[in-house]
């Protein structure tokens, strides 16, 4: 199993990336490996938003949320979410939110 | 001679069908990717099971779709293909090219990629087939440069494809290339940005013969009809009667039997045609479809999974297709709006017709119902009045 | 940065000539010999095309060599068709000799026109997909080889539709062919509960189980398949990666018959299941290739003219099918999924045999 | 004590000399008249039955009356059919007609027989069960008085089977008649929660639902309705007296056509709706009356001989049906429960009208 | 003259067709539970209503069935249907009836019930319509030593019947009067004493005319056929044609399209007829069934409630029937085992199929599956195979 | 609603004599009921473990037993129930068990 070291720490993540033991998710796990998720800077509080909600709806739901639902929830658009991520919601802020990797519909 | 590493794989070098392992030798010879590739699948030849992980989440920037990913299971051997994915490129309508265009695609292709494709995928885009990571991005500005760009992958529309249509066929009831490409140019969002509970395909047929499978594989298949009559050239009807037994091969064959051959005439009760096509493509010289030309649209076609596979249901009879098609466009948005609103994740949108029933369906994207929506009325009596259709009492 | 979303070149800077002069205006066709067809116009023009075999699987080299006889033949204007076969676009008919010769020298089946086995739509198999019970190209290839000379004539009674999916997924239109060939897994996915909480989505996992066959815990995060309500299909596998399916020994492949897509007399049908399980045998799948043509001649010598293979088999009974292709019919031939009750007999209509 | 257990009459009893002795070796039959039969022997001996009319609803009076004519005509031999008519049997040619004379003076239809309307059977209605929509006895004397010419004379294309049931247990094979008459409800049981605990099992009354609109708390021991997903059909009252549904402004029928039960020519069919709602419109439902009328009238005029209403259907196509019948089509007459996508049109064959 | 009590009911005394109200008032003259029902119907004539309670649970000692309880609503209106309760009484096979046996149940009936019944109900039985729970006993009592019994009800096996068969008809392809008779005697116990999980019926026909709609309304219906060739007497068919146009009506009526007609000759291809009865229909003087009689056996048929209406499903394609039918009663027996050892509460015998699958069935049961079974075979890929189908690998 | 009188106290019951308030069953009740359901005699022992089997299914499940339950659960054939209960286990057996009305298979 490929891994990865993040601010020091070391993840095991799979090829694409996702983490493999969710509970080591942190969140300098997701500030570390934004920029290969093509994200520049810092992760911003919107960032956050995003990745909050998809953690608490993973929690709750044991799914990731289907991406009409994530911007109906936060009230943003497509547009701001690929601006946000811009590798996109299933790829990226997933990944980043330490979300089992998705294989419905984010 | 030397001892070959694809002894299995060799068998199918031989008959008279082309092979496909003679390409992939070919692009072996050049080409890393594809030596192991080749060397892996002689291993699943062996194996008898594939050798590839699941799944696999890459892609471009901006873009949720068009690359599949996947990874070998067995890197230790076939350290080239640790990473192979795919890149859907969206084909031209009706698959037609230039050699400059063709050859463009292959020099990108070789640069980054494996150098083999699938002429076409089974969606309709063109397949290019295994790369790594690192080389996605690049490819895709590469592609892009050259006037290329993805197709659908994952929850989104998939590469809308349609039959060959007027660009060659004396049937074509609409103009199916056109169509094809307008859509795919207005819904390039949907496409390459996932947002739906699951894939959504768009085929066009320009009659019912279904040259492109519409009916079975696409979640809206929108095929070619008339509403006028077969035209007749009572001429070529007897020319044909020296060669074919038009009785038998024509008339008897007819689904309506609505047609009569006296030897001489060939007449047609036209308003009992259900315009299958039969005599038509039995004497494309003789017969023509009506000049009153449009499509019907019919919606839900997929594959078994989860729900088993299902055939598209006619939801309205005749629609007139002429650019800039706002009428089909604005039935498309009614009917994904719809779906993306109730549909859970994963279902498709036959899948929920069939959940919440056509009635629901119907309603909610405004199409009035008509008798050619079903093969027959409802046998059970299980049926709803909608609180409109009962007489208010005073309670 | 590269352009996002400019969609695929347009198609009509793709068409010859002839075509941009005769675009829907065409009045008839005739099929001048298997695998040439000629189209002319309401102009009096035509439009010649010949169509050559593909294996589907091709490398760029292979691309490069059909440019080269597009642009000898027919000014660098080809296609693909909605069957993956080549169209070259010609419109001097004096090229299509020259043209045909040089493919066939060169290796190209020409045919797939009229009454033919055209080529067989497939999926990817061993060579790129996670989830085949059985390889794709290879069976195509084995099977093509075999009854090669129904794609280059035309004798059959009426088109056969030949499609091959490598699993349930049914990626192509598999499900309505003439005859189908379907890799299938025959047990139960493995699942690896040390895995399911962090590598999947145990509700989707759940639903994507079209027998209702799985059990969950989300408490534990684990997951449980009831083994007599599984029938193998892998759906929770493509949605969870630690349940894997695939399984050498008993992966094999299953023959289906008698589906259309066309509306040309019948209406579309689905493809009914003939053959329950043939063992993956690579590298050329001797029991399918064998079960197949069996099929297609018993099809080919009873079929009126005209019939469709699933066409034939509503006129004469499944009960003649079986009899006369001697397949043997079980207990899996009857359908028990949910529209199941749909397909029993509810007549005292049917033959012997 | 009464002896128990020792089962109906024997059958054999209660034959005719003419019948024991020609038992089993019919030879043929002819309709001699509507309503007249004559069968054949091996023997070259000849059995003659008169099938009247009945109401089936009949007094130990009415039994009698037919029990003198039986005598006097038949040795006192008769039988009933299967759709409830009477039939005296003969073996003496000469009494067919003082018989039927004797008949139609007092009052009996004779009939039945042929390409006729033979009796509606039907079932209780107001008059003895505790579920029904509509009444039984009477919409099947209004609508019979109106087609009487159909079960005496013979002229219709081919049988017409109708039947009614009152409610959606549908006692009789009403989902299988050329014309059905069936009353439903149509609006949601009014749960009274104070008797369920006392009265209603729960969840026997939860099973009962097709749709499953019903919800139940064992707990408090009540049950709701889901008004969205219920359709009325009633079956929760019949094992839950609290939750009755019959609502008298609301409750009626609706009209279903083109079943049949025979194998021959095709196969058995059921029936598929062709009206949803007709109001119940007591005593001689007139509207009920008048939409079988032209239903029948349509068919008359348009069916070929031999062809039973849904042979006529399934050959023009439903589209001509509501077409030439007037009928308006709406989203009800569209399947919605477990098989709906069945019903749904697979293709692009259709006509426009 | 009077004022009628019930004016809405007089309406239904006019026209041509008998009336149902003339009998009514007739027992009402005499017969005060008569009385009381007729006015309690015009009330519903009025109210648009019925005015029974629900259910009602009543019987005769040592039986579960055979009696249906009924309530009025408004005992206070209408005290003597106070109790209305209806007794099944069997019918003899076919029902055919002697007069004198007709007069001693009309006169129990008077005796101890209204005087109103239904010859007969649709399942079959001598219906007498309402009595009181004091009179069951005794009514019952005198049924008996006139020699008859109660029918079914509830969950039990319910009356079977069976069409007139070769009593009277040259059809008949096995006794239908006779099985009836035999099976109806076997399964006394299984009528009188409901242990099943819900009604079960049984009806037969002699052929596939199926003059008691067997295949629609019964659990298991028996529908008689034959294996060999029709028998046709071809002078009769050129008398025939002398007034019926043979080509038309028969032989392109023909289902299977097995029928030649050269206007002299009529030839059959009997291996393809599926034995639909259509051409013995229209010419019975001509053809007749086959000499090697038996019967399919089909099982399922039921009305819609609760998950569908269902025609029986052929299970059995032929089977030789003659006394003492063992081979019939072993597979009822096997088949009413199963269903009582895994149908819920009020699950029919074809839910039940439908429930678990036929596979299950046939297996359970030890029936071969045949083609005979099907319409076509299934079409999703949802296979499953038994342990035994796989080849055993070491682990 | 009718009214019965057994062993001195008044029940609400149906027209076929069923409990209407299930809660008042009591021993009692089965005992004086006995007779009107053609039993002769007191209720023996075996009368008893139907009686207490179906009341303790109901309370379990809220439906009563199909027959053939009753019938393997206690061991004893059809037989022999209608010789405890002559009119029969949905009639007689239920009634004096105080279950509602079956409607179902009893
Ligand atoms: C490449 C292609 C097969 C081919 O060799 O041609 C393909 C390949 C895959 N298909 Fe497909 N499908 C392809 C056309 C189809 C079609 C045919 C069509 O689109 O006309 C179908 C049937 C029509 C339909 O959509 O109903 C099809 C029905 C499926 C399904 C079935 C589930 C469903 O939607 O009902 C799955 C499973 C899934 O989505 O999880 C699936 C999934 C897949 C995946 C992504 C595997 C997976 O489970 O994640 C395959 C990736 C293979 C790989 O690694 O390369 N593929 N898939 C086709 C796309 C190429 C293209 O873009 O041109
Ligand atoms: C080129 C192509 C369209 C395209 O956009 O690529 C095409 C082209 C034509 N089709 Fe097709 N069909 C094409 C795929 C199909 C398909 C789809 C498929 O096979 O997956 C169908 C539906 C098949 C099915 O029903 O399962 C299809 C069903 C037909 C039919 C109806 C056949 C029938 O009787 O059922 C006709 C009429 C005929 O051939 O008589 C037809 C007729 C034609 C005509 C004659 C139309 C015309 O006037 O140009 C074309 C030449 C036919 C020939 O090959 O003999 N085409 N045609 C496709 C060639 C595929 C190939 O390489 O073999
Ligand atoms: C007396 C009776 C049997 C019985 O045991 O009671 C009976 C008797 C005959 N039937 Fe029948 N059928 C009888 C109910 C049925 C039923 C059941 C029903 O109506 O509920 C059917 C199935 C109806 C359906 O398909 O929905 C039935 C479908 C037939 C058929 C097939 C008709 C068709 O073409 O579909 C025939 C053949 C024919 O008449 O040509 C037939 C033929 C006959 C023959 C000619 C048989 C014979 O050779 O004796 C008898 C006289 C027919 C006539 O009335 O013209 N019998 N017949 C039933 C009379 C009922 C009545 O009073 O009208
Ligand atoms: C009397 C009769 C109607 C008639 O007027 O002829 C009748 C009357 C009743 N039927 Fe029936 N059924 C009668 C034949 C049928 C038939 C036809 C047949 O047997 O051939 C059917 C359809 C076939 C079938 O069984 O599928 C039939 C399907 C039903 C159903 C539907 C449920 C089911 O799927 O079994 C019910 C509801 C129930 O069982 O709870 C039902 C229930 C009833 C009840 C007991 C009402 C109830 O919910 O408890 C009715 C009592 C009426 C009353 O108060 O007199 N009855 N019932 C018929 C029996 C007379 C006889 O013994 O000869
Ligand atoms: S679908 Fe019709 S219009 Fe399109 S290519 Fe086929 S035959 Fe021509
Ligand atoms: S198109 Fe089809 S239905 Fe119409 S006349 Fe021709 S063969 Fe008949
Ligand atoms: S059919 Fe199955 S195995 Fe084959 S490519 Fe499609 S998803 Fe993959
Ligand atoms: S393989 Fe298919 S049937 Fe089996 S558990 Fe997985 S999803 Fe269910
Ligand atoms: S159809 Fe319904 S209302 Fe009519 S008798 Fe049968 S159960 Fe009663
Ligand atoms: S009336 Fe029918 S649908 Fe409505 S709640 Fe009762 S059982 Fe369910
Ligand atoms: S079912 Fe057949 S055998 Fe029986 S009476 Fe009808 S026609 Fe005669
Ligand atoms: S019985 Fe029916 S199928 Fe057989 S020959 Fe006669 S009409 Fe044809």
């Amino acid at each position: 199993m490929p891994q990865i070291e993040l601010a020091g720490k070391i993840y095991e993540v799979d090829e694409d990336g996702f983490l493999q033991e969710l509970d080591k998710w942190n969140e300098e796990f997701a500030e570390a490996y934004a920029s290969a998720e093509e994200i520049e800077g810092k992760l911003t509080e919107e960032h956050w938003r995003v990745i909050n909600y998809l953690r608490d709806y993973f929690q709750q739901f044991g799914i990731a949320p289907m991406i009409r639902k994530i911007c109906k929830d936060l009230k943003i658009d497509m547009k701001k979410l690929y601006e946000l991520f811009p590798t996109g919601p299933a790829k990226g802020a997933c990944k980043l939110a330490g979300l089992s990797k998705p294989t419905g519909c984010v | 001679m030397e001892r070959s590493d694809t002894p299995l794989l060799d068998e199918l070098e031989k008959g008279q069908w082309p092979s496909f392992v003679k390409d992939m030798k070919e692009a072996a010879r050049k080409n890393p990717m594809a030596k192991d590739l080749l060397k892996q699948l002689e291993l699943s030849y062996k194996d008898k099971i594939g050798h590839w992980k699941h799944g696999g989440i890459v892609g471009v920037k901006g873009y949720g779709s068009g690359v599949i990913g996947r990874y070998s299971d067995r890197p230790d051997l076939f350290p080239h293909v640790q990473a192979f994915h795919t890149m859907r490129v969206n084909h031209p309508s009706g698959w037609f090219y230039k050699t400059e265009t063709l050859r463009k695609l292959c020099d990108i292709w070789d640069k980054h990629g494996s150098g083999l494709t699938n002429m076409h995928g089974s969606t309709g885009d063109a397949i290019l087939l295994g790369t790594t990571t690192e080389h996605l991005q690049p490819c895709f500005n590469d592609l892009s440069d050259a006037g290329f760009d993805l197709g659908g992958s994952g929850s989104a529309l998939r590469t809308p494809s349609a039959c060959v249509g007027p660009a060659r066929c004396e049937w074509a009831c609409v103009d199916s290339l056109d169509l094809c490409y307008h859509l795919t140019m207005a819904y390039q969002d949907q496409m390459h940005r996932p947002m739906f509970p699951y894939k959504f395909k768009i085929k066009i047929s320009a009659c019912a013969n279904d040259c492109v499978a519409a009916i079975a594989r696409s979640d809206l298949s929108i095929i070619g009809t008339w509403k006028d009559a077969i035209r007749i050239n009572a001429d070529e009807v007897r020319a044909y009667a020296e060669n074919i037994n038009i009785q038998k091969e024509v008339c008897d064959l007819c689904p309506t039997r609505c047609m009569e051959w006296d030897g001489n005439k060939l007449k047609i009760y036209d308003e009992d045609c259900t315009r299958c096509m039969h005599c038509i493509n039995v004497m494309p010289k003789a017969l023509r479809p009506g000049k009153e030309t449009g499509a019907s649209i019919l919606v839900g076609g997929k594959a078994p999974i989860v729900k088993g596979a299902l055939l598209s249901w006619v939801v309205v009879p005749f629609m007139k297709l002429e650019p800039p098609y706002d009428e089909l466009k604005d039935l498309i948005e009614r009917i994904q709006d719809w779906w993306d609103e109730f549909g859970k994740s994963r279902e498709r949108l036959g899948e929920l017709i069939q959940r919440l029933g056509m009635r629901v369906f119907l309603k909610a994207v405004g199409l009035p119902a008509v008798p050619q929506m079903v093969k027959a009325p409802r046998t059970n009596p299980y049926v709803f009045f909608w609180p409109e259709d009962l007489k208010k009492e005073e309670k | 940065m590269a352009k996002t979303d400019i969609g695929p070149p347009d198609y009509k800077t793709m068409l010859p000539p002839v075509i941009e002069r005769n675009y829907g205006k065409w009045l008839y066709h005739e099929i001048l010999k298997p695998g040439v067809l000629m189209h002319v116009g309401e102009s009096g023009e035509a439009l010649y095309s010949v169509r050559a075999g593909s294996p589907r699987l091709v490398s760029t080299d292979h691309i490069r060599e059909i440019c080269d006889i597009a642009e000898k033949y027919c000014q660098g204007f080809l296609r693909f068709t909605s069957r993956h076969n080549i169209e070259f676009l010609l419109d001097d008919e004096d090229q299509i000799e020259p043209l045909v010769a040089e493919l066939k020298s060169r290796g190209y089946p020409v045919g797939g026109t009229g009454h033919s086995i055209s080529n067989i739509v497939h999926t990817q198999g061993w060579v790129h997909c996670h989830t085949p019970a059985t390889d794709a190209s290879g069976p195509v290839k084995a099977l093509m080889d075999e009854i090669y000379e129904h794609f280059v004539e035309s004798k059959l009674p009426a088109h056969v539709r030949i499609a091959l999916a490598c699993c349930l997924n049914m990626c192509g239109a598999v499900h309505c062919s003439d005859i189908a060939i379907l890799g299938i897994h025959r047990t139960v996915p493995k699942t690896d509960n040390s895995r399911v909480p962090n590598v999947c989505e145990i509700p989707s996992t759940i639903a994507s189980c079209p027998t209702g066959a799985i059990r969950g815990d989300m408490k534990n995060k684990t997951l449980t398949v009831n083994d007599e309500k599984c029938m193998y299909c892998g759906n929770c596998y493509t949605v969870c990666p630690a349940m894997p399916i695939a399984d050498p020994e008993n992966d094999g492949i299953s023959i289906w018959v008698g589906g259309k897509v066309s509306n040309a007399r019948s209406k579309p049908m689905f493809s009914k299941l003939a053959i329950p399980f043939l063992p993956n045998n690579p590298p050329r799948w001797p029991e399918v290739v064998h079960a197949v043509k069996n099929i297609i001649e018993v099809y080919a010598s009873h079929a009126k003219k005209h019939e469709r293979m699933g066409e034939w088999i509503e006129r004469v009974g499944w009960e003649r099918f079986f009899a006369l292709t001697g397949i043997p019919f079980t207990d899996q031939h009857i359908d028990d999924f949910d529209l199941a009750t749909e397909t029993f007999r509810t007549s005292a209509q049917f033959k012997w045999r």
